[in-house]
């Protein structure tokens, strides 16, 4: 059910092949938002527009393919994604991701048991740090799920946060 | 013993039916009322059972006796999001009234730095007077519309008196007067009485219960639990000031809470922040 | 412990509360008179319980679920809720005079 | 009234940490209102960072995104002085900007 397999090396060949192919085309789809065709550098600088099939979507996988078309994302150790075990509230629930890695185009922050999946997509351009910290809403106990991608691959990790009934706010 | 009558005395006013049970006062209530003995031994418990944890830190409630809590929380407090009651409430108090007065012309010092000192009893009045009671009295006197109390704009002033004070230890007074006495004796009984149809008390939480889940949160120990007030409360999305925690708490017990500022609230509030004499004000805060 | 027995003299209450419902089912239908007399009477314990500052929620609930029903003229229902109310409040009372003593051996010393 | 937006961008060395946070309810249209009703959905979608015309942050949310909404990032560059431009949208086409100075 989760897209974030551990990749066998005759996958990652087959994946490399498919990321030199898509080079070609300047790694439009890295973006895999907007319709049409779009520069890297300026879908990164200006004009991107809001993912709205990405955001409609209700399962991991159909969230990140829509996202980056159909990637192959690899656990990796290169993605810190830290959050708390137990949430204190599940309306609040601080997420931070790092990624030590190269080339860093976007971060895509997944809630798989929200109703729906994806909860924040951060493209990255250069320049700017591949890191980013913010407050996310979870409906039930669930993984909170980042996807790193970097020169064209797809890196994840993934963190269950378990969310309680609170309501007396201690 | 003339003061202890005096408290029952007003609670047996309220029920006339009790008048009859009161002819022969328990034992007990006839000790003396001794707050400085009552706070020492608060503290005591308290510090005893939370031996790592600094007083000043008590104000932080389940910030201060759970990690994990605690991790969420300084992140939070990065950005917090009382920052915009904050803000609107230094406006607010320094935004004249129709008569030109503002609100640093009701307090001493200019209402700046004060927070610690409230609630205080006031002789003349013989009433228990919070800080959000202060401030739409003195909104009264200047012709002005008392606030809603709990949250919006009286949160947000409280909250900017509050962060003038932050780092000052509660310092309240109860003065040998039996009034004041009756009106601490009071708040006492509210805080261990057990009510509503769960049976619960304040000290069933927030003392024997204190650090401990109760569902997904971590209750707070009783000790310096006002310090932080008002507070941002993810669960509300909003600022609250205690009256609003009141209700919400004898609401969760599902007792019919009374209405903000009622006299028993006041009296709560009393000996409550006479406990965590000592406890820096940390306020405005944020609690899950 | 009080508080059990409070706890065991509710459950009595409404055991018997329920009892007269279904077991004892009145031969007739209740009248809006019945439901008055037991509006009355649950409307003055949970006035007694006010008068000692100890309502509680549900009592109140069970009062407008009461007039609620009368008001449908559904008087069996309105009875019922209203015994239900004053059995909620006549506890309410009790707990408030047993606390009146016993929330002194919760104090820390 | 006031701003929606508040800002704290500090440059360290070669780099500026900008944190912000802004007042929005952020509903996700599964909450339900005091009378029973849906509250609609009403989020912020999109918020741009724009520094010496540069576009240095882009963040695209969805009603996940808590009430308020915090963030924090880094780029490369930014000193004392500089302007630095946050403007944000909603699904309802409400949107707020405001100019921060780096500190």
């Amino acid at each position: 059910m989760s897209r974030i397999i551990i990749a066998t090396p005759a996958r990652l060949a087959v994946e490399r092949r498919l990321v030199l192919q898509i080079l070609g085309i300047g790694s439009l789809a890295a973006m895999g938002l907007a319709p049409g065709l779009v520069p890297r550098a300026q879908a990164a600088e200006q004009s991107l527009a809001w993912p709205k099939n990405a955001f409609a979507q209700k399962n991991e996988t159909a969230a990140l393919d829509a996202l980056y078309e159909k990637p192959i994302v690899v656990p990796s150790d290169k993605v810190s994604l830290d959050v708390p075990e137990i949430a204190e509230n599940g309306a609040v629930v601080p997420v931070s991701v790092s990624a030590a890695l190269p080339n860093v185009t976007a971060i895509a922050l997944l809630i798989p048991e929200n109703p729906f999946t994806l909860a924040a997509y951060y493209p990255i351009p250069e320049g700017t740090e591949p890191s980013v910290s913010c407050r996310l809403k979870m409906a039930k106990t669930s993984d909170v799920v980042a996807v790193v991608e970097a020169d064209g691959k797809h890196y994840g990790a993934r963190k269950q946060v378990k969310v309680t009934l609170g309501g007396c706010g201690g | 013993m003339k003061v202890a009558i005096a408290a029952i005395g007003r609670r047996a006013a309220a029920g006339g039916i009790l008048l009859l049970a009161l002819v022969l006062p328990p034992a007990s209530a006839e000790q003396r009322i001794d707050p400085a003995a009552d706070q020492r031994a608060f503290q005591t418990y308290f510090r005893q059972a939370f031996p790592d944890v600094a007083l000043d830190d008590f104000a932080n409630g389940p910030y201060a006796v759970d990690k994990d809590m605690r991790k969420q929380w300084e992140e939070i407090m990065q950005f917090p999001p009382y920052d915009f009651a904050l803000e609107d409430g230094k406006k607010l108090f320094e935004t004249p009234f129709k008569d030109g007065k503002t609100y640093a012309d009701c307090f001493p010092q200019k209402g700046i730095g004060i927070r610690q000192n409230y609630p205080y009893f006031d002789r003349q009045t013989g009433e228990v007077v919070t800080l959000d009671l202060a401030i739409n009295r003195c909104r009264e006197k200047n012709g002005e519309k008392p606030l809603p109390y709990q949250v919006g704009d009286m949160a947000a002033i409280d909250a900017y008196m509050a962060s003038t004070s932050r780092g000052k230890p509660f310092a309240i007074e109860i003065p040998d007067d039996a009034r004041a006495l009756a009106a601490y004796e009071e708040g006492k009984q509210f805080f261990y009485e057990r009510r509503g149809q769960l049976n619960f008390s304040c000290a069933s939480c927030h003392v024997q219960a204190a650090g401990k889940r109760l569902r997904g949160d971590i209750l707070a120990p009783a000790l310096g639990i006002l310090a932080s007030f008002p507070i941002y409360r993810s669960d509300w999305g909003s600022m609250g000031t205690v009256d609003r925690r009141f209700i919400s708490c004898n609401e969760q017990v599902r007792s019919v809470a009374f209405k903000p500022e009622d006299e028993l609230y006041r009296d709560l509030e009393y000996f409550l922040s006479y406990m965590s004499n000592g406890v820096a004000i940390a306020g405005p805060g944020t609690r899950p | 412990m009080k508080p059990k027995k409070i706890m065991v003299r509710l459950a009595l209450v409404l055991l018997v509360g329920a009892t007269a419902l279904a077991g004892g089912a009145p031969a007739r239908a209740a009248t809006q008179s019945d439901f008055e007399a037991a509006y009355r009477a649950a409307a003055e314990a949970e006035r007694q319980a006010g008068a000692l500052r100890n309502q509680w929620m549900p009592t109140e609930a069970a009062l407008k679920a009461a007039e609620k029903a009368a008001a449908a003229k559904d008087y069996d229902a309105a009875v019922a809720l209203a015994r239900r109310a004053q059995a909620l409040a006549e506890a309410s009372i009790e707990q408030a005079k047993a606390q009146d003593q016993l929330w002194q051996n919760a104090v820390l010393k | 009234m006031a701003s929606t937006i508040r800002v704290r961008a500090v440059a360290h060395g070669e780099s500026t940490e900008v944190q912000s946070l802004i007042q929005h309810p952020m509903d996700s249209g599964f909450v339900k209102d005091k009378d029973g009703k849906l509250i609609p959905p009403h989020y912020i979608e999109t918020v741009t960072f724009d520094w010496n015309g540069k576009r240095v942050f882009t963040a695209f949310w969805g009603p996940a995104v808590s009430k308020d909404p915090y963030l924090k990032f880094s780029f490369k560059g930014g000193k004392k002085g500089d302007a630095l431009k946050i403007n944000w949208s909603d699904n309802e086409g409400k949107s707020d900007e405001t100019t921060a100075t780096i500190l």
